[in-house]
């Protein structure tokens, strides 16, 4: 163990910076991956609840190693390229998907202190990187030389760039009241309990994040990308093995994050919903932040089976439509309404 | 040679060649693709000169949105590449010549002799706490208000521009309004008894 | 900085214009097909009365505001004038037009409304920033305009390339204006003055900066060889928006180099080494190419086109002596060519009719025949462009060889002289077709009362500001001021 | 330390690479835009070492302006393409032979 | 007191605004049209006649004078004044007008109100030309002028006519606008565009060289003088009569009118060092032209290089001077040659109209301008060919005619300055004789050829109006010239005195 | 009123909740799911799985050869070729059926005048190789020969309604 401690100080600054962030990272990609995993597990089993059904039960108890074997499965299966497609494109293509959606947990604040790089503008820098997630799809759709991927990836493309104009301007009405595009500044600005939290006074903001959210990443009832029964599975249709398994993670990582930010700039990250409460607060003082957090990431992933479960999917018009014509001039009144509490500190909220 | 000129080199040696990728490559989607990693690599560049915001502005608006934008008109639009590229390479040593001239011209005047580190000294770089964002946006607002609203103007030509341009109503669709389809009742909404007389036979 | 409302007071101007397009946008959107002209009356109506607001707020001190961004001056109250009025006049030529191709869409004028809030904007600049968000604003709607009849393939591909040439001119501007930012460490125009008066850049970057904001700046005026675009866009464009395009724009067009070359650097105007070098050689191949060309058309908006780059070479004339005098003349003939230009336009509107566009030079066959009133117009139209007096255009060119001479450049007035005897083969021309052959197509012109009235109007100003051009000029030359 | 210059010769040899793009692909209008977009890059890496070595933030307003209208630009110039090639069939700047004369 | 009324405003600008006036009444009423135009014609004639009966002939001053300023910002003025030298020419632009609008009358069928308008238009701005002091002004009058001869030519005239007016136009215009790059240029040495201020202005010799070449190229295009003469035989050829006659009488009298008024006394230098040019170019006007009408088969034509001819010996009028000057101290001389081609102006102003109007009457007939179509038109149209044949003699010098008194003026003066100066000049006479004489033989006498001449019908009351009044005016002058003479005199002495003195 | 009604029903998302409720509320609904291969869901007499041609008890198979299977098959699966045998009674050489175009109607086991050809409850088969979707006669008959005893009561369960 000494002998660890010596070969580790003997090496030089730069390489114990990058050593110490690679551990970072992977202290944040391998949960992460094993979250991913038993998302698509608690996916299969929530909705088939909800329709009444178990779920899968074979693989292990209760089907816990359904995961690992669904995975085991993609990883031995042949990666099929089509004829004609670019195939350097092909693969990268799910690997541009997944990187956003995991580089994004970087400014992400999992509790008070435990950031992995705390930088000022970590708003933007998300919206950035979300924005970047939809070259997945474009490229892996485009390099599928396929009329069905093809299709597939147009819907989506319009579909992901439509609603994050409504998503961004969903968080400006954020970052206007926190005043802060600082993820931590945005949690610490909604101190005080259930109802300081952002989700009341931007209600409005707060539901069309959520649906924009489920937009963006392509899920039930707007995955008019995928589509199966009418272009079969939109821009994947072509991919197999492993290159399917990373879209799917992708887009399971995706949820993850959308959901994680949503508790984040509504429901106060890491805040007890009692914080400040007479009886309450002192009673669950001792719950630590990351559990809050887990318990609104999770009820926000709840959410997303939840709707898939319950909703027949939008026809494409329709979702145009809402995007452009509903949710964004909803959030541009809204900021207004915002901007003059903020300016005129209303009460309860921006005093 | 330090980490941050290290890293500047690099990027500035991706952005030039992605640049070169962007004009010489054969397929316009490989153009397209190579653009957004020059926009990438500039934005990191932009960081090294603590400008955090526009980076960040670069990706999201230009590799978020134009650039999703151009691919998808490059792609929805059926292209032939063979008849683009014809006289392609007529033209490249002619325009490699030329690029060359210009940019060793420009070289000339840009050069360490007028913009070297004697004459402008590198800057000292920010305090933790200084925030480019809200640097920029206190300007912006204030000093800079009435650039902004013209941008906001220009924006929303583009928003008329792009519209009136490329959207037609087509007549021979039919749809269904569906806030009417949502507010069916039973009932009287949703069959309408028509009285026809028989057809003689 | 504190807000302060009564800093708005000189953008009055701005601010109606921006709301009248909005308002237009929004009526257009809610009213039904057969009352589309509401959006037209009201973008008429508004027009004035912006005329009006720019009237009222004008005074002669100079008001610098929003930090520098904007300035209100004689010179920007007067070009503001004149840029509205010339769009009235378009406008109310293009609308016969627009109905009779089923173009008339509320589109057309918020856009073309958005092309005058920009070219007030650039008018009204006092700096890079400013200047070139107003340059966009204007482009961006004309891009659109250029290509407005969808069902076009010519104006689609005008409009291309009106577009690519368009941003290609930004672009090489803006390098330039890095350059001058780099090496001045400002933006704004009066600070410029002051930086470039003290000597306090670097000479060599300034010159090359210079360079780059030279060939931008030739670019939107259409001057050769950056002109490559100005006869495909005549051409290809709707007539009614380019009587729009050709009129007005270009008094923006010459707000633009005053602004860039005068106001901020005006010092720099010495010889080969300022712009006066630049601008003269500009100039001399616009005049040569733009009148030389002109002769081969067949179309006769191209021949106008041509006729265009000739005439901005003769408005570079007027810039590059660097005078009082030379601005004067400049804006002045700046004004004269919009309505000019506008009211050629007009008539090649008033000759077509559904169906049927007028659009080669022997669709003005024998118009005396078909209608002499308009035919006389057309006559003076004509012969103001070759500058034959006693028509306006010929004091436009008087005034502009003047400030040449005046600063012994007479070389060149003799060049710009020489190119427009050229150019008036090509304008009588046209008079020759209009008198002396034979209609090919004898349906009668029909055109409405308002196009008549305006018409003729702005034919007679041809004669009218001819033989009493003082009024104008005096007031250019107070516009110009100290 | 990196120099201005550096900055400068980056955006130098960029915009030289742009121009000579427009020059080389006359014939693709897209490829076009995308030279033009590469020259605003140019001109905005100037901006904004220039910003960064004087200290002054106007460079980067201009810059976010510059953005601002580049994506406004993109929009327009990508519809009027679009509707080029309704209208054409092809975006090559051969078949662009309407207009002549 | 008559003098001070604006009879020089009123002389431009009636026949202007009627001519308007004229254009605005349209042809659904055209005989009243033309009566409205020939109303105007005759009252502008009757207003500009106080011009000759109040003028002071006794002082060479400016008369008449009119000035206010016109574009302040650049020193521009509405100045006008006549004196000895523009007054008759005034006269005779006024006089020969209503009767041009006559000849007219019928023979007009295609939109006469546009036509008679462009000839009132026409006779305001020549007016103008002869009275503007202020250089630009002048100008504008010199170049507006264009516009209605243009479409004049252009729209009434001949099968050819496309081809002959815009050479006419471009010639002309060519010409004026380096005369106008000169006037600027003299206005940033004198500070105004006062043409009297650019008498007295002080010049380099290269200065006035130049200025001279840039109003050579103005005037003798418009005089016109060989060898840029070419626009003149086709613009006379394709225009209609009236067109013509204004060509002949008026406006190639603006070039003489121009020499006397610019190169002469602004640029005296530069006009005595390059006096051999003009002297020269004039002198091979004089004869070679001669001979090329000789061999000419158009009567148009014929008329047309003989007005050239006799132009010729305007500009050599003026210009021996010098050469006079040289020769002897008495400026007699040289009074004689200028006031000797002013007479000649005046005199082919008549000669010319009168002659073209002739190959109007009997063009209008026949529909043809050749020679050889004619023959024996004097047996069915004896008084036609009395006026005629007097109005040949005439052109071809007649003493008696005024056409003999100009001419031999200037030969009295060629021979004080050089003989062969003179002996060529009067080589002209013989010549002039001999293609005037040779076509009035072809057409006029001998036997009928054709049918078409032997169908002709004589002159028309009409007709007889307009020849008579020309003939009277042409036997008045070349019996009685003195009072012509007289008008001028005090005027040319003063030039003359001011071109001894170089401004070097 | 309505319309109030309507706008402020759209506003506030309520057809939406509603909808969540009913999914919410079926999560925690006893779950009525079989587990398939230990349990099994009860068949119907009428069930129509894996087909099986039928004998007599006597042996004879019942199949006479008229064809009128193969007439009303729609998805033309059966395929029947006949000749005399040496007693001269009329049976088929060949009976295939494809199971890959077949599609279960049950035409053929109504077309049947003597209830030869019938569907089995049998619905647990599969293939591992090629051509083993093609039922010969012996196959068929095979499986009606294991089935008989079911078949048999299959049949007379229905008799009523036949």
């Amino acid at each position: 163990m000494e002998f660890l401690i010596s070969l580790w100080e003997a090496l030089p600054y730069e390489l114990q910076y990058l050593i110490w962030t690679m551990i970072k990272i992977v202290a944040i990609v391998l949960p992460m991956m094993l979250l991913v995993a038993y998302y698509t597990y608690a996916e299969r089993k929530i909705i088939g609840y909800m329709q009444v059904r178990v779920g899968p039960n074979r693989v292990g108890p209760k089907g816990w190693l359904q995961p690992i074997a669904d995975a085991l499965k993609l990883m031995f299966k042949e990666i099929i390229i089509p004829a004609n497609a670019n195939k350097l494109l092909f693969l990268m293509a799910p690997a541009i998907t997944l990187a956003p959606a995991l580089a994004a947990w970087a400014v992400f604040p999992f509790d008070e202190k435990l950031v992995f790089a705390d930088i000022n503008a970590g708003l933007l820098y998300i919206l950035a990187l979300t924005s970047v997630g939809v070259y997945g799809v474009i490229i892996g759709g485009w390099a599928s030389n396929s009329k069905y991927a093809f299709l597939g990836t147009m819907r989506s493309a319009a579909q992901i760039v439509a609603y994050e104009i409504a998503m961004g301007f969903a968080l400006v009405g954020v970052l206007v009241a926190a005043g802060s595009l600082n993820l931590g500044e945005i949690i610490r600005a909604q101190e005080g309990g259930l109802f300081s939290w952002f989700w009341l006074p931007l209600l409005p903001l707060f539901a069309v994040y959520v649906i924009s959210g489920v937009a963006e990443t392509n899920r039930a009832p707007f995955d008019v990308a995928e589509g199966e029964s009418e272009i079969v599975a939109g821009f994947h249709v072509e991919y197999s093995g492993m290159a399917f398994a990373v879209y799917f993670l992708a887009e399971y990582a995706n949820m993850i994050l959308i959901s994680a930010l949503t508790a984040v700039m509504f429901f106060g990250g890491w805040l007890s919903p009692f914080q400040g409460w007479p009886v309450l607060g002192p009673l669950f003082d001792w719950v630590p932040g990351f559990f809050w957090l887990v318990i609104k990431t999770g009820f926000f992933m709840f959410l997303f089976l939840w709707l898939r479960a319950t909703f027949p999917r939008y026809r494409y018009d329709q979702i145009m439509r809402l995007g452009w014509k509903v949710f964004i001039p909803i959030t541009i009144v809204w900021i207004a309404v915002v901007g003059l509490a903020v300016v005129y500190q209303v009460p309860w909220w921006f005093d | 040679m330090t980490l941050e000129k290290l890293i500047f080199y690099v990027l500035a040696a991706v952005v030039l060649a992605a640049a070169v990728m962007v004009v010489t490559r054969r397929n316009p989607v490989h153009s397209a693709l190579f653009l957004i990693l020059a926009f990438f690599a500039s934005s990191g560049i932009w960081l090294l000169a603590e400008a955090e915001f526009l980076a960040i502005v670069l990706v999201l608006v230009y590799v978020g949105a134009v650039m999703v934008l151009f691919l998808f008109v490059l792609m929805m639009l059926d292209i032939d590449i063979a008849v683009l590229r014809a006289g392609f390479i007529k033209m490249l040593p002619l325009g490699i010549v030329m690029a060359i001239a210009m940019a060793a011209e420009l070289i000339l005047i840009v050069g360490p002799d007028n913009f070297g580190l004697e004459k402008y000294a590198a800057p000292a770089r920010h305090a933790a706490d200084y925030s480019n964002t809200e640097e920029l946006g206190s300007v912006l607002y204030t000093v800079y208000m009435y650039p902004f609203e013209i941008a906001a103007v220009i924006l929303l030509v583009a928003i008329i521009a792009a519209i009136g341009l490329t959207m037609r109503r087509r007549t021979d669709t039919k749809f269904i309004d569906p806030s009417k389809q949502v507010v069916i009742k039973k009932g009287d909404d949703r069959i309408r008894m028509v009285s026809m007389d028989a057809e003689k036979g | 900085m504190q807000f302060d409302a009564t800093q708005l007071i000189p953008v009055l101007p701005e601010i109606s214009l921006l709301t009248l397009a909005c308002l237009v946008l929004l009526v257009d959107l809610f009213i039904r097909e057969e009352q589309r002209i509401a959006s037209y009356v009201i973008t008429q109506v508004g027009l004035l009365v912006t005329v009006a607001v720019t009237l009222a707020v004008a005074s002669s001190e100079t008001q610098i505001i929003f930090d520098g961004s904007y300035i209100r001056d004689p010179m920007s109250d007067l070009l503001k004038v004149g840029v509205l009025l010339v769009t009235f006049i378009s406008f109310l030529y293009a609308k016969d037009y627009l109905i009779q191709r089923d173009l008339f869409k509320g589109e057309f004028y918020t856009l073309g409304l958005f092309a005058v809030l920009g070219m007030t904007v650039m008018i009204s600049a006092n700096s890079f920033l400013t200047i070139y968000l107003g340059l966009e604003l204007l482009a961006l709607c004309l891009y659109a305009l250029v290509a407005f009849n969808r069902d076009s393939p010519q104006g689609a591909e005008a409009g291309m390339k009106y577009f690519v040439l368009g941003a290609l001119a930004s672009g090489m501007l803006l390098y330039g204006i890095s350059m001058i930012y780099g090496t001045t460490g400002t933006l704004q125009f009066d600070e410029l003055a002051q930086v470039v008066s003290k000597g306090d850049m670097n000479q060599i970057v300034m010159i090359f900066g210079i360079v780059f904001l030279v060939i931008g700046l030739a670019f939107k005026l259409g001057a050769v060889p950056f002109h490559m675009w100005v006869p495909d866009v005549y051409h290809g464009a709707p007539t009614a928006v380019v009587a729009f395009l050709a009129s007005a724009p270009k008094i923006a067009a010459f707000a633009l180099a005053m602004r860039l070359l005068v106001d901020g650097l005006a010092e720099l105007n010495g010889g080969w080494q300022g712009w006066q070098g630049m601008l003269i050689i500009l100039a001399v191949l616009s005049m040569g190419v733009g009148n030389l060309i002109a002769i081969a058309q067949t179309n006769i908006k191209r021949m106008l086109a041509y006729s265009t780059i000739s005439h901005v070479g003769f408005i570079m004339l007027g810039i590059l002596a660097g005078t009082k005098e030379g601005y004067t003349a400049a804006m002045f003939y700046t004004l004269v060519y919009a309505l000019m230009s506008a009211g050629a336009f007009g008539i090649i509107i008033a000759l077509s009719r559904k169906g049927f566009e007028a659009e080669n030079l022997d669709d003005m066959k024998g118009l005396n025949q078909r209608n002499p009133w308009f035919a006389g117009m057309m006559l003076l139209l004509m012969f103001s462009m070759a500058g034959v007096p006693p028509t306006v255009g010929f004091f436009a060119k008087l005034f502009v060889l003047d400030a040449v001479i005046s600063v012994d450049l007479t070389w060149l007035a003799l060049v710009g002289v020489a190119f427009s005897i050229i150019g008036a083969f090509y304008y009588i021309r046209v008079v020759k077709l209009i008198y002396f052959d034979q209609p090919e197509d004898e349906t009668p012109l029909s055109i409405g009362v308002d196009t008549q009235v305006m018409l003729s109007i702005n034919g007679l100003s041809m004669l009218v500001l001819g033989l009493f051009p003082a009024g104008l000029l005096s007031l250019c030359a107070a516009a110009i001021g100290s | 330390m990196i120099a201005l210059s550096d900055y400068l010769i980056l955006g130098a040899i960029l915009f030289a690479i742009s121009v000579a793009g427009i020059f080389i692909n006359r014939k693709n209008v897209i490829v076009l835009l995308m030279c033009v977009e590469l020259m605003l890059l140019a001109v905005n890496i100037n901006f904004v070492a220039f910003s960064h070595f004087l200290q002054d933030t106007a460079g980067q307003v201009f810059v976010f302006f510059i953005l601002t209208v580049a994506a406004a630009e993109a929009a327009i110039g990508l519809a009027i393409l679009v509707v080029l090639f309704r209208s054409k069939r092809s975006i090559n700047v051969e078949d662009m032979d309407a207009l002549k004369g | 007191m008559i003098a001070d009324w604006p009879i020089l405003s009123l002389t431009v600008w009636l026949p202007i605004v009627g001519g308007f006036m004229v254009l605005a009444s349209g042809d659904r009423e055209a005989n009243a049209t033309k009566w409205t135009a020939l109303t105007i014609a005759i009252l502008t004639f009757i207003v500009s006649l106080p011009l000759w009966f109040a003028f002071d002939s006794a002082t060479a001053d400016m008369q008449f004078v009119e000035r206010v300023p016109w574009v302040p910002g650049f020193d521009i003025e509405y100045y006008m004044g006549v004196d000895g030298i523009s007054m008759p020419l005034i006269i005779l632009t006024t006089f020969i007008t209503p009767l041009v609008v006559i000849a007219g009358w019928e023979v007009i069928q295609y939109r006469p109100s546009q036509y008679m308008a462009a000839f009132l238009i026409m006779e305001g701005v020549m007016v103008g030309v002869f009275s503007a002091l202020d250089a630009m002004l002048f100008y504008v009058f010199w170049e507006a002028m264009l516009i209605p001869m243009f479409l004049i030519i252009g729209v009434w005239g001949g099968p050819n006519r496309v081809y002959a007016t815009i050479k006419f136009f471009l010639y002309t215009f060519f010409g004026s606008v380096f005369m106008l790059v000169a006037l600027i240029y003299m206005y940033f040495q004198s500070g105004s565009f006062d043409i009297l201020g650019f008498h007295t202005l002080k010049l380099g010799l290269t200065e006035q060289i130049l200025i001279f070449i840039a109003f050579l190229l103005a005037f003798a295009v418009k005089v016109p003088m060989w060898p840029v003469h070419t626009w003149l035989p086709d613009a006379h050829v394709e225009a209609p009569t009236g067109g013509s006659v204004i060509l002949a009488a008026i406006m190639l009298k603006i070039g003489g009118y121009g020499f006397l008024r610019f190169s002469l006394p602004i640029t005296p230098d530069a006009s005595h060092t390059l006096d051999w040019l003009i002297i020269g170019m004039s002198l091979i006007a004089v004869v070679y032209i001669g001979f090329v009408a000789l061999i000419q088969q158009d009567m148009k034509k014929l008329i047309a290089y003989s007005s050239i001819a006799h132009m010729g010996f305007v500009t050599l009028g003026f210009f021996i001077v010098f050469i006079i000057g040289q020769n002897s101290d008495s400026t007699s001389g040289a009074v004689l040659g200028i006031e000797g081609g002013m007479v000649q102006m005046v005199s082919h102003g008549f000669i010319s109209a009168a002659m073209f109007l002739c190959v109007g009457v009997l063009y209008d007939r026949l529909h043809s301008r050749e020679i050889k179509d004619y023959g024996g038109v004097v047996n069915t149209m004896p008084v036609f060919a009395a006026f005629m044949v007097f109005f040949a003699m005439a052109n071809a010098g007649l003493p008696g005619t005024s056409g003999f008194v100009g001419e031999f003026m200037v030969i009295l003066a060629s021979f004080q300055a050089d003989f062969w100066y003179a002996f060529l000049a009067a080589t002209t006479l013989i010549i002039g004789a001999a293609y005037t004489l040779w076509m009035v033989k072809r057409v006029v006498f001998g036997d009928v050829t054709s049918d078409g001449v032997a169908s002709l019908e004589d002159m028309n009351r009409r007709e007889f109006i307009v020849l008579g009044t020309l003939a009277a005016a042409v036997l008045l002058l070349g019996l009685w010239p003195a009072p012509l003479v007289e008008v001028m005199d005090a005027s040319v002495n003063n030039l003359l005195q001011h071109i001894a003195v170089s401004k070097l | 009123m309505n319309v109030f009604k309507n706008y402020f029903k759209s506003l506030f998302l309520l057809e939406l909740f509603r909808g969540l409720s009913v999914t919410g509320r079926y999560l925690f609904r006893k779950k009525f799911t079989i587990m398939y291969p230990e349990e099994k869901a009860p068949v119907s007499p009428r069930f129509r799985g894996l087909h099986a041609l039928r004998r007599y008890p006597n042996g004879e198979e019942r199949c006479i050869a008229c064809k009128l299977c193969e007439a009303t098959c729609p998805a033309l699966a059966i395929t029947i070729e006949a000749e005399p045998r040496e007693d001269g009674s009329r049976r088929t050489t060949r009976y295939d059926i494809d199971l890959f175009k077949c599609i279960y109607c049950g035409y053929c086991q109504e077309a049947c005048p003597v209830d030869a050809i019938v569907e089995t409850r049998i619905y647990e088969y599969h293939f591992e190789n090629r051509g083993e979707n093609i039922m010969t006669k012996e196959k068929l008959l095979a499986v009606g020969d294991k089935c008989e005893a079911q078949l048999a009561a299959d049949i007379d369960a229905q008799a009523k309604v036949r």
